[in-house]
């Protein structure tokens, strides 16, 4: 078990190598430096460039990567250009908030999820599966955004029952309950929007693995050793049905971390999706090339988690 | 039915390969497919003969004291900020989107598909290498890779943006086709096909691809409908199309800011209905065509 | 005449395992297998799954990359991509699969199936092409009205007809046939025997026919090899396997066929259940020391077994 | 073989599969009996219904699809009418059963121990300790050697032999007094087959239970059977002891299933065949010998119109009497 971990991160640090020349690159080919911010119009040209030898920016590519990793890897993303400060700070303030949206996603996902896919599954063809798979189908087809504008158009706006902008409202004391409730009522709408269109895939799976479980032999099985048809269903198909959701926990965690993007953006959440936006438009590069390396590693951690999780859930895979 | 389930069944009960007329089929016995199929003629006919007729350069000519018009006989659907005809924009826009998304489809199915059979049929080195490429795209943020892309590549065109978009997407669709060719070069006509010195490229593209096709042809119809969803969201954020061509994910990004998402209902409403009865219909037609390739689903 | 032989025949699969992923161990899916194929006769290939009586014919078809060893045809080693294309090999060896249905593939109908061949290996006119076709399906029993159908609107029966027809579509000289009739019926697998024996009286052909129903090998076979573990244990004419059996495991799979015979059912039981003892008790002597089988030993000119008692070694 | 100890009375059993809006019958007119320490088998080929049967006395069909009509008698209670939870008590309990595929019959999730404990929760007061000491003692019975590491395994990594061994440990882990065997070994290998029908008669010689072994296989069932019914189309076509049915076989389909064999002593060049295949469900026809289009050179007066088992011999059923006027189409010298 632990050796097939390890094995995996092992296996991860080409990945991690490849990744971070390829953002690298990236960076390099994104206009301006660390001290394109600096210039004013009474800026010496000589003085920039005296900063730049400096800081070695005038260094071979391979030196500069050298040194970049290494100061990556202590979390010194270097300064942003825009904010003035260093890009770790900067994005650690984001990402609390993301990460508090994220988790409530996941939670009212798979709260969502579980049961109508399960449930769906084993009444096939009732009304109650029929009406899942509409809403399946509609949360599957409508894009990320337009559904994010009519939330937030319909119960923000034309109810007002949700705000609409921000992660909570200024001056209120933090440890009062009216400040945690605010924080709440500020990610339930987001929460919300992300949780819907995030169960299609998961309650399509387990329908549909449901309805294949039904079939198999060893269910035929339990049948004949005379177990009861709830316990047929508890013990034996959800079990199998939910493997291959299980499996995809782990991309699911680290996906809604990077898959925020549009819902901050509308609903004005102050995370690193938004983060990510606003630094482009105000072209803060070095917020960029930190986070989206964050993000790769994000994914890569995803994978690893959804096959630690899959081998602990599954038997057959455990033996290898 | 259980009586199908036996392994050694006599056969005439086993499942037919699926043809058009399978499909046809199964249209015609699903109401919804029938009406998703004519929403979308029927908008390919309007958007392609709208956009004839409609001059871009006069459209997209900015008109100040127009600015956000509501809905009159002029403006059928009133004005955006630079008082531009909504109505008009919508119909290029759904044009751009739709031709978009077509070739993005096509060129990530023509790569991933012929990748993934490649990959497949050969197994062993070809494939480790291939899919060591795809598995490396895909640990790529790839959203965050894209709207970065846009924002650094000079003269950034439509053109541009199609190969960006397709430069990422293709890598789904290797996986996919790869293990499907895994599982069905594991079918004994495949070996029987060796054995009778057909050779490879044949055997890949003529044997094995027709029995991927259904499958091929369900993806590509609910990609297609996915493309036009990754282009309208870059759009909408701004980090899509060029700001001079119209699109609709540009007309619903006016509904960023609060006042026009609040009260100018015109502006966005009919671009964000649009994408989505495009997007169910396409995605139905998918899934209905899905259904009839797999004989376990079909209707009739 | 000879027609095939094979020398000192190894397939091995690498196991993967460990931190690093590395080859630590082979499966001996064959492991050493020599015999030679006369023209016009059938040889039937017996053991169990997995004893690599499959793995046999593939390599022989060229369907399996072979560790070492050779595989000689009108003097060429035919182990060889290249050389097997160079000399077209498959148009005089061809093979008959399990499992009628995914052996044929349902997009085709079935004039183009059973074209395949013709098409690769001859050039011939349309016309020359149909005709040649039809012939072929009135060897095999079906009708002309199958020409234009689809696989799955046969029955198994059928379609392991068509994958016959397909097979000697070329005039081959060889089939190798694996499990051909073991997803069949008991009625359907006698016509399809049958015509496979028909066959053979009309082209002359040599089958290989592996299975691991004792029955249909004995009708089927005038020599039959007997596997196990990637070896052969025994391999003689069929007088030689059935009426003097030499080695514990063609004694044990003997033994374990059930026989039509209620009347003496119980003996057959006692029988089985001796020579399951005797498996048991003396396992250690008839295999060598890791459980590898020994070296062959001929017992006559025509029987060979692999026992250890003629002489020792045979173990690597 | 004791008589008179009767343990399954099945009387007219159709089992109808619902197909676009109509029933065909995969179980037509079926009527058997059960005894104590008996084995009978029910020989066919594919699609003729045998496995239906099974499963129909198991009550594993869904009844929306499904119609079924007749009896099944069980310690006088009619095994259909009862509901979900009834059967449950009886499924099990009274009625194992034991499957043709081991590795597909075991849930790949569940150590095997615990799916052999699992009827035991529902079927006996044991309680946990008990349950484990009695799922070791029912594998070492069924001849799996450490049986306390094999019941913390899972069914992969185990092979076919010894799954099918732990498959036949939970069809008997409540001592059923029935039990049914659907083609328990024809996953298998010859030896291991032989070792399979062993252990089931050496259980049978311990609990007396009664055996309904459903197998294709003639040899099979020559080596194990007491009693034997053929099933054609979805009928009983011939019923009758072991040693009469194999002496003595009547009808031409009996008939021409054995001569497809390839004889163990005889070598002979052509096997006898019959043309032809088993109708598909929604093409038999309603009336008549459903065997009558495969003989079409036996003349359809010979037939009845609508066939009725007789009793030829005690003991010795057939279907039609076109048997009477049977032969093989070459012994007349035709063609």
């Amino acid at each position: 078990m632990w050796k097939t971990i390890l094995r995996r991160i092992l296996l991860m640090i080409p990945q991690v190598i490849i990744l971070s020349v390829f953002i690298f690159a990236l960076a390099k080919a994104m206009p301006g430096d660390p001290f394109t911010g600096l210039i004013t119009p009474n800026t010496d040209p000589n003085r920039i460039e005296e900063l730049r030898e400096q800081s070695g920016l005038n260094d071979p590519w391979p030196e500069q990567y050298v040194n970049w990793v290494k100061k990556a890897a202590t979390g010194d993303f270097g300064q942003s250009y825009v904010k003035k400060m260093p890009v770790a700070t900067v994005i650690a303030d984001k990402a609390i908030n993301t990460v508090w949206l994220s988790l409530l996603t996941f939670v009212l996902t798979y709260a969502i999820a579980l049961p109508l896919g399960l449930l769906a599954g084993r009444y096939q063809n009732s009304i109650f599966d029929r009406i899942v798979v509409i809403y399946n189908y509609v949360s599957f087809a409508i894009p990320p955004f337009v559904l994010s504008l009519v939330m937030l158009w319909f119960f923000g706006y034309k109810l007002g029952w949700f705000p609409t902008s921000g992660s909570g409202t200024v001056g209120l004391v933090q440890g009062t309950f009216s400040y945690a409730w605010d924080k709440v009522m500020h990610l339930i709408l987001p929460a919300v929007t992300q949780a819907l269109l995030a169960t299609a895939v998961t309650i399509q799976y387990l329908r549909t693995e449901v309805i294949d479980a039904k079939t198999q032999d060893y269910v035929r099985t339990a049948r004949s050793k005379g177990v009861p048809e709830g316990k047929v269903y508890t013990r034996h198909i959800f079990r199998n049905a939910s493997l291959p959701v299980a499996s995809t926990l782990g991309y699911e965690i680290t996906g809604l971390i990077g898959g925020s993007i549009f819902i901050e953006t509308i609903f004005g959440y102050p995370g690193m999706g938004k983060l990510f936006i606003d630094s482009l438009v105000g072209r803060d590069y070095s917020v960029i090339t930190a986070l989206v390396l964050i993000l790769g590693i994000d994914t890569l951690v995803g994978t690893l988690l959804s096959d630690i999780i899959l081998s602990i859930v599954d038997p057959r895979i455990r033996i290898q | 039915m259980k009586k199908t389930k036996k392994k050694f069944d006599n056969g005439s009960e086993s499942l037919p390969p699926m043809g058009f007329n399978v499909i046809v089929r199964e249209f015609s016995k699903d109401k919804i497919a029938m009406i998703s199929l004519a929403i979308i003629l029927i908008t390919l006919i309007g958007v392609f003969a709208g956009s004839i007729i409609i001059d871009q350069g006069a459209l997209m000519k900015v008109d100040i004291f127009n600015s956000y018009a509501s809905p009159s006989s002029e403006h059928w659907l009133g004005t955006d900020i630079s008082g531009r005809d909504i109505f008009g924009q919508l119909i290029i826009g759904a044009k751009n989107s739709l031709l978009i998304g077509f070739s993005i489809t096509i060129i990530t199915s023509i790569i991933g598909v012929t990748i993934g059979i490649i990959s497949g049929f050969y197994g062993g080195v070809i494939d480790n290498i291939l899919m060591r490429i795809v598995d490396f795209v895909m640990i790529l943020p790839m959203q965050m890779i894209i709207i970065v892309f846009v924002t650094i590549i000079p003269k950034y065109t439509i053109f541009s943006f199609i190969l960006i978009m397709s430069a990422f997407y293709w890598v789904g669709k290797a996986r996919l086709f790869r293990s499907k060719t895994l599982s069905e070069g594991r079918r004994d006509y495949v070996s029987a096909s060796k054995t009778l010195g057909t050779g490879d490229l044949k055997i890949m593209f003529r044997e094995v691809m027709p029995n991927l096709s259904s499958l091929i042809i369900t993806n590509l119809t609910i990609n297609f409908a996915a493309n036009i969803g990754i282009e309208t969201g870059l759009s909408f954020l701004g980090f899509g199309l060029p700001s001079d061509t119209p699109s609709l994910g540009t007309l619903i990004g006016y509904a960023k800011t609060s006042d026009v998402l609040a009260d100018k209902v015109w502006v966005w409403l009919p671009a964000s209905l649009l994408i989505l009865v495009l997007m169910l219909s396409i995605n139905y037609i998918g899934q209905a065509i899905g259904r009839s390739a797999d004989a376990k689903q079909r209707l009739g | 005449m000879e027609l095939i032989t094979i020398n000192d025949l190894k397939v091995h699969y690498p196991i993967r395992s460990g931190f690093f992923n590395r080859v630590t161990d082979y499966v001996y899916a064959v492991d050493g297998v020599d015999f030679t194929i006369e023209r016009g006769k059938t040889y039937g290939l017996v053991g169990e799954s997995g004893s690599g009586k499959s793995t046999i014919g593939k390599a022989i078809v060229g369907l399996e990359k072979i560790t070492s060893g050779s595989i000689i045809y009108e003097g060429q080693d035919v182990t060889k991509k290249r050389v097997r294309k160079g000399m077209q090999y498959n148009k005089d060896v061809q093979m008959i699969f399990q499992d009628s249905m995914s052996s044929l593939n349902p997009k085709k109908r079935v004039i183009d199936i059973i074209g395949e061949p013709i098409r690769n290996f001859e050039k011939l006119s349309d016309q020359e092409e149909k005709k040649k076709i039809k012939g072929l399906l009135d060897i095999v029993g079906m009708p002309e009205d199958a020409l234009y159908k689809y696989p799955h609107e046969f029955s198994g029966g059928q379609r392991q007809r068509i994958g016959v027809a397909r097979a000697v579509a070329t005039n081959p000289k060889l089939i190798v046939a694996d499990e051909p009739v073991s997803a069949l019926d008991l009625s359907v697998q006698a016509q399809v025997l049958n015509f496979m024996k028909k066959i053979q009286r009309e082209y002359n052909l040599s089958y290989l026919f592996i299975s691991h129903d004792l029955g249909v090998v004995k009708h089927m076979c005038d020599n039959i090899a007997i596997m196990n573990k990637g070896r052969f244990v025994e391999i003689g004419t069929r007088e030689d396997i059935y009426t003097n059996p030499q080695h514990i495991y063609t004694k044990r799979l003997l033994s374990a066929i059930p026989k039509i015979d209620v009347a003496d059912r119980e003996e057959h039981k006692e029988l089985r259940r001796k020579v399951e003892r005797e498996y048991v008790q003396n396992e250690k002597e008839y295999y060598g020391s890791n459980g590898r089988v020994f070296d062959l030993k001929n017992v006559s000119p025509t029987h060979q077994v692999a026992l250890a008692s003629a002489k020792s070694g045979g173990v690597q | 073989m004791a008589a008179g100890d009767q343990l399954l009375d099945i009387q007219d059993l159709h089992t109808g599969f619902r197909i676009k809006d109509e029933y065909y019958d995969a179980v037509d007119d079926v009527s058997l009996t059960l005894d104590k320490n008996e084995i009978l088998a029910i020989v066919g080929e594919s699609g003729c219904g045998k496995s239906t049967l099974a499963t129909t006395i198991m009550g594993l069909h869904d009844s929306k699809n499904t119609r079924i009509t007749g009896e099944i008698i069980y310690n006088d209670l009619n095994l259909i009418d009862l509901n979900e939870t009834l059967y449950n008590q009886i499924r099990g309990n009274d009625i194992g059963m034991i499957f043709q595929d081991p590795l597909s019959a075991l849930n790949p999730l569940m150590r095997v121990g615990d799916q052999i404990a699992e009827g035991l929760t529902y079927h006996t007061t044991l309680n946990k300790e008990q349950r484990t000491e009695r799922v070791l003692e029912l594998l070492d019975q069924v001849g799996i050697p450490d049986p306390l590491r094999i019941s913390k395994q899972f069914p992969h990594e185990l092979s076919g032999g010894m799954r099918q061994r732990v498959i036949i440990a939970i069809a008997i882990s409540c001592k059923p007094p029935i039990i049914i065997a659907d083609e328990p070994t024809t996953a298998l290998d010859v030896t291991i087959q032989a070792q399979i029908l062993d252990l089931l008669k050496d259980l049978q010689a311990e609990t007396q239970a009664g055996i309904i072994l459903i197998t294709h296989d003639l040899g099979v069932v020559a080596e194990t059977a007491d009693r034997v019914a053929v099933m054609y189309a979805g009928q009983i076509i011939e019923q009758a002891t072991v040693q009469e049915l194999f002496e003595n076989p009547l009808h031409p389909y009996t008939r021409s299933l054995l001569n497809s064999m390839p004889q163990e002593d005889a070598v002979t060049d052509e096997l006898h065949v019959i043309e032809g295949v088993v109708p598909s469900l929604t093409k038999l026809p309603h009336h008549g010998c459903r065997f009558a289009q495969r003989i079409p050179w036996i003349p359809a007066r010979e037939h009845e119109t609508d066939p009725i088992l007789h009793e030829v011999t005690p003991g010795h059923l057939v279907r039609c009497t076109c048997y009477k006027h049977f032969h093989f189409k070459d012994e007349k010298g035709e063609e």
